[in-house]
């Protein structure tokens, strides 16, 4: 490992880690913008130019907000919980490929913090782990709304997390790797997964709602029925952990959706690697064209489907996506069968 | 680079073990376990068994723990209560037997170790990824891998019946 | 060929299974069918083989099969195996043809018996038992069939278990097998010790050459004797054959007349090799064979009892096999062991049908006169009589003198036997016209309204058919004194001994002799004959004054020379004094009191034990690292 | 292997025997429990090692069924615990001796 490799895998870092963290500042804008867009109205517009100082004066805000811990609570597990949520949410990222390979000096730049043989496992692993936050969050808070909001989420995430997998397998399945280079290198080569098996991104797609914790699956926090859910009792910048995961997640998972759906980085009808680091830069930027539009999808679903009932979660989760995941590895199974 | 990492891993894994078994809080003992399972994690990859490292993180720490957890939530077990004298009298010849066996163990090890270490180095081959494993799970282990597949099912029928309330 | 050997076994086989489990689901018809039908099947398929065995040159006269390895131990390996060559083909022909004809018999017989699904599961039971011994190829499968067709007489005998007496006389039968059995079980034990094989067949070939002391042979031959004479009850162990007339007649022809009384025989004839090299053995056999000839047949004259007279003829018929044996006149005791089986199958169920046909009379001093009221019976009864008094022209007559013959030439010294030989001749004459005549002849005594009748066909067609053969059944035999070639003897030769005959007279001086003495036994058994005649149609009064003026000799002999009572005195009282003992002292005192000490001693153990047993999860945690403790130390140190 | 094995094999006999005495000596039934879980992992670090050190994946495959079992463990046993805890009100193994009586 020498010189160049350590400055490059520093500068990816930090680009990602910056990356994300804008990403999530102009997501809590976009939210309450596009929010007041559907729901025809302003969203907030005074700080800045269309609001768009508003992220920095909310961080502002939380950063010199007072800290409240309530008398009742579990100090450390209290403490513990938004760093736990919040490490998996920041390092997920790690293995998502942004971008085409980058010709810099004679040497090819991944466009990836790290290329691990089991990428996608990585990422699975590490949203299993994303559990602990939302539990031990919701019980050391020592009170009954974020205890049941902390229960809920973990048998939300647990369940969902099945169907999620299903829907992987079949993509694993027909790419023949685990790491997301080789996922996008097939979807290059052919097409996107998305055209090839529409029933997996759609399960994949909703599971991701659910292993975010957005509506209409956010019984996690339900603020008509549980407050706040696990995060009621946080105040100041433990909340904010726990609101910048939230979005991290989102954006994580958007590029978890590309990624494995709908090509990554890949422009349709045009070969990147002939315009040299051009062809680079367009790939970045088409990577968060596709992440923007799910993220919007994101909102968008947000404000318009109504919130599910808890057995109905449970029972679209068991009932409906696990079998279609089976289905559409089945089919999958068949159809690679057949074509050999 | 590799090694340290391994032995500070190693640290951790004891350390967060010892944490578990020796702290009167469950809920403590279940996060330190999780913690000693990543670290445990940890080293599998240093010790190049990537898909089990993987598995170890998705399984134990992601699963089995949550269920620890869970139902150490749901029995809201509480802190075990200190009692009275340091060593209970029905209890230190179960130490005195721990010690013994802890002692052995180490000699044994050591005894082991001088006859490994004595055996020629092993080559480092590709082998702790998905597909090794994996092809060695669905031909050379294919039936045991069913079975496992079915003893699964009986635990969840099991758990099921044993964990819901009378009806 | 041999493929289908297991058949001959396997259909009684099936037909016990499926009358013994299945039975309360037939009706008695179908109870009888199935039964019979497995026997026709064993008969059918032993007769094609015997016809293909026929077919091929002599000295290759042999199938054999290997069902499965039985008795795995070490090096014995015991298989089910059968062997099947002209003496086992005799022997299985006779047991499933007469076994066939006696089934059918039993429809009729056992007619409106309750336990009718039983009987037939037990008689197949018996068939399959009496063919594995037939068959075998070693002695332990052999002794299997032994211990089973004893199994199955015990049960038949005792199957009217609700009268104690019928079901006294089954264990007795049974006990007094099993003197006779532990002599096999030793003598088996020897030749293992010996041979370390237990295959009738490589013990046979290895015997002659192999450099062993004349008194083994003659140990192993006298203790497999003693299982003869238990099983086919010569003295001393003939006791139990008149009681187990107990059972229903069928049983009493099959089992007790024509087939497993006959194993002895077999036995012998099947280990002839053994038995001719020890002299001192065959010289017990025919004293013992011949002197139980006579004695049964002095019993005989006196008994009342239809069948008690067929029981002790019975006896004194396998006395005279035992004879032809013990001469070394192998295939004589066959031929003898086959024309019997015809005649006195025939006698039993001619008996059988008289006994039917009078609700179940069997003294005879309440027949007689049944001649026009049964006539089939009558005469079928007739030629059976003729056939087992040794009248020229039918079986009886060439099996016999072909026994006399046997024991006249084999040495010079051993004539008597021959004289005592045509003495029980004549005394058997005498006693079977006795009964003919008391029961078919003379006044009716028979008491009640109710005339007696002839027997439905199901029961007379097998008396036709056992009379037919009891007329032809011996051509097959006929002696080259007579102008024939006796071929069943040259059937037989290739798979017994032969043993040394002392015959110094050239062939055609022999024959001369031969048939003077054929002349002489005809003879005296005419003079038997009409002696009964006289008796018991001239002046039926003579009988009576016989009787008075030969005073002691007849209630000798009409007591069974107290033989029973002799036993029970010196045998069964003293050691009933001695279970006594044994029970009240040695069991009570010492084998008791070891039981329950060491049951106190376990529960006070266990008490100590208990403690550590307390319910804690960790405490038994605990012992078990104790044992990986242990472990580890151990491989420590090792 | 960066690692000597018997290094690695240390850690995994200190884990083990951690393991034991926690099943010995606490009173929770989750503690024991977690402690058997403690124990399970030892070996199965042992069996990771030796895969490594052998260049041989058996070792890794026997991992992933002893984690299958431990799966279907923990789901039974922690079961039981619950219906243990529902029945008698208490998860401590030293007061849970009803066999005894």
């Amino acid at each position: 490992m020498d010189t160049f490799e350590i400055l490059v895998a520093l500068i990816k870092v930090v680009a990602v880690f910056v990356a994300v963290i804008l990403a999530v500042m102009v997501m809590t804008l976009a939210e309450r913008r596009v929010a007041g867009f559907i729901q025809y109205r302003h969203g907030p517009n005074r700080v800045g130019p269309w609001g768009f100082l508003q992220p920095v004066a909310d961080g502002i805000k939380f950063l010199l907000k007072e800290d409240i811990i309530p008398a009742n609570v579990n100090l450390p597990i209290y403490l513990l919980a938004p760093a736990i949520t919040m490490i998996p949410a920041l390092t997920t990222f790690a293995v998502i490929p942004f971008g085409a390979p980058l010709e810099v000096a004679g040497r090819t730049v991944q466009l990836q913090v790290a290329n691990i043989n089991i990428g996608l496992l990585y990422i699975l692993a590490l949203t299993s782990v994303g559990v602990y936050g939302l539990v031990l969050a919701g019980w050391s808070s020592g009170s009954k709304y974020p205890l049941l909001g902390g229960l809920r989420s973990s048998a939300q995430l647990i369940s969902y997390e099945l169907a999620m997998g299903l829907a992987i397998i079949g993509v694993v399945m027909v790419s023949g790797g685990l790491t997301f280079n080789e996922i996008i290198a097939h979807q290059q080569a052919t097409s996107w997964n998305f055209w090839k098996q529409p029933i997996a991104a759609l399960v994949f797609l909703v599971a991701m709602y659910a292993e975010t914790n957005r509506l209409p699956f956010d019984l996690t926090e339900a603020e008509q029925e549980l407050v706040g859910g696990y995060h009621t009792e946080y105040s100041s910048f433990k909340f904010a952990m726990f609101f910048l995961s939230e979005y991290a997640n989102m954006v994580t998972a958007s590029a978890f959706m590309v990624c494995l759906f709908f090509g990554g980085w890949d422009i349709p009808f045009v070969d990147e690697t002939q315009m040299g680091a051009w062809g680079v830069v367009l790939s970045v930027l088409v990577f968060i064209a596709k992440i923007g539009f799910f993220l919007f999808l994101y909102i968008w679903v947000r404000w318009t489907f109504p919130r599910f009932r808890y057995d109905q979660l449970m029972r679209l989760g068991w009932k409906v996506l696990l079998p279609l995941g089976l289905v559409n590895i089945f089919l999958v199974g068949l159809w690679m069968a057949l074509k050999v | 680079m590799t090694a340290i990492l391994f032995y500070i891993f190693a640290t951790f894994l004891l350390a967060a073990s010892l944490f578990v078994v020796l702290n009167r809080n469950p809920i403590y003992s279940v996060v330190a376990l999780v913690f000693a399972f990543m670290n445990l994690a940890a080293m599998y990859f240093l010790l190049e068994a990537y898909f089990i490292g993987i598995l170890q993180v998705l399984v134990y720490a992601g699963a089995i723990m949550v269920l620890f957890l869970f139902v150490v939530m749901l029995l809201n077990v509480q802190p075990d209560q200190p009692r009275p004298g340091l060593i209970h009298f029905d209890r230190w010849w179960y130490g005195l037997m721990g010690l013994i066996f802890v002692g052995l163990f180490l000699v044994l090890i050591g005894e082991g170790a001088r006859l490994l270490l004595t055996s020629p180095a092993g080559e480092a081959v590709q082998i702790g990824g998905v597909d090794s494993v994996g092809e060695a799970l669905f031909t050379h282990f294919l039936l045991p891998f069913e079975i496992a597949s079915l003893l699964l099912t009986v635990a969840l029928v099991g758990t099921v019946f044993l964990a819901k309330r009378r009806v | 060929m041999a493929d289908t050997l297991y058949l001959i076994t396997l259909f009684p086989l099936l037909g016990f299974l499926i009358n013994g489990l299945l039975g309360r689901w037939l009706s008695e018809k179908q109870s009888g069918l199935v039964a019979s039908g497995a026997i026709l099947g064993s008969f059918l398929v032993s007769a094609q083989l015997l016809l293909a065995l026929i077919a091929l040159p002599e000295g290759e006269r042999l199938f054999t099969q290997n069902l499965f390895a039985w008795i795995p131990v070490g090096e014995l390996s015991i298989p089910i195996g059968y062997r099947f060559d002209p003496l086992s083909a005799v022997m299985t022909l006779v047991v499933s043809g007469v076994g066939l004809l006696i089934h059918i018999y039993s429809i009729g017989y056992m007619h409106a018996d309750p336990g009718i699904r039983r009987y037939f599961a037990f008689l197949n039971l018996f068939t399959f038992m009496m063919l594995s011994l037939v068959l075998a190829d070693n002695l332990v499968l052999m002794f299997l069939g032994w211990e089973g067709v004893g199994l199955c007489s015990y049960l038949l005998i005792g199957f009217w278990f609700e009268d104690e007496a019928k079901a006294r006389a089954g264990m007795k039968a049974f006990i007094v097998n099993r003197i006779g059995d532990a002599g096999f079980i030793i003598a088996m034990i020897l030749l293992y010790d010996q041979f370390g094989t237990l295959s009738i067949s490589k013990i046979a070939a290895a015997a002659p050459g192999a450099q062993l002391a004349q008194g083994f042979f003659t140990a192993v031959t006298l203790l497999m004797f003693l299982g003869a004479t238990g099983k086919s009850a010569q003295i001393p162990l003939y006791v139990w054959l008149p009681d187990a007339m107990a059972g229903p007649t069928p049983v009493s022809a099959l089992i007790h007349a024509a087939t497993m009384v006959t194993a002895g025989v077999y036995l012998i004839a099947r280990n002839s090799v053994l038995f001719s090299l020890a002299p001192a053995t065959m010289s017990i056999v025919a004293f013992i064979g011949i002197l139980t000839a006579l004695y049964a047949a002095t019993i005989a004259i006196t008994q009342n009892d239809i069948k008690k007279v067929l029981a002790y003829s019975t006896i004194s018929q396998l006395g005279y096999m035992f004879t032809a044996v013990g001469v070394g006149a192998f295939s004589a005791g066959i031929f003898h062991l086959m024309t019997h089986a015809f005649f006195k199958g025939l006698l039993f169920l001619g008996a059988g049908s008289v006994i039917h046909s009078m609700n179940g009379e069997q003294d005879m001093g309440r027949m007689g006169g049944l001649k026009n009221h049964m006539p089939t019976t009558h005469w079928t009864m007739l030629i059976g009589v003729l056939a087992i008094a040794g009248i020229p022209g039918l079986s009886g007559f060439f099996s016999k003198d072909e026994i006399l013959w046997g024991a006249f030439s084999q040495h010079e010294g051993f004539s008597w036997i021959w004289l005592l030989g045509v003495v029980t001749a004549g005394l058997t004459a005498f006693y079977m016209f006795r009964l003919f005549f008391r029961t078919f002849y003379g006044d009716p005594v028979w008491e009640g309204t109710q005339k007696p009748h002839e027997s439905p066909s199901v029961m007379t067609l097998p008396l036709v058919l056992l009379a037919f053969l009891s007329i032809f059944g011996g051509y097959v035999g006929i002696p080259a004194a007579l102008g024939g070639s006796n071929p069943f003897h040259h059937f037989l030769e290739p798979v017994l001994a032969s043993y040394p005959v002392h015959s110094t007279a050239a062939p055609h001086t022999t024959y001369r002799l031969e048939l003077l003495l054929m002349l002489v036994s005809t003879l005296v058994v005419a003079g038997g004959i009409y002696y009964a005649y006289r008796v018991y149609i001239q002046q039926p009064s003579l009988a009576e004054d016989l009787a008075k003026r030969l005073g002691l000799l007849y209630r000798l002999s009409f007591n069974k020379y107290f033989v029973d009572e002799i036993y029970d005195r010196l045998i069964i009282k003293p050691f009933r004094m001695l279970a006594t003992v044994t029970w009240e002292w040695f069991d009570v005192q010492i084998v008791d009191g070891a039981v329950n000490g060491s049951g106190h001693a376990v529960a006070r153990m266990s008490g100590i034990v208990r403690k550590i047993q307390n319910g804690l999860i960790q405490h038994y945690a605990s012992i078990i690292l104790l044992g990986v403790i242990f472990i580890l130390i151990y491989i420590y140190f090792d | 292997m960066v690692v000597p094995l018997y290094h690695v094999l240390a850690f995994a006999g200190l884990l083990f025997t951690i393991g034991v005495l926690g099943v010995l000596f606490r009173r929770s039934a989750i503690i024991v429990f977690m402690s058997v879980e403690i124990m399970l992992n030892a070996v199965n670090l042992a069996f990771i090692a030796f895969s490594r050190y052998h260049g041989d994946v058996n070792g890794q495959v026997f991992v992933f069924f002893i984690m299958t079992l431990a799966a279907a463990e923990v789901a039974v046993g922690l079961a039981i615990i619950i219906s243990l805890y529902r029945n008698l009100r208490t998860s401590d193994i030293s007061e849970i001796r009803l066999m005894k009586h």
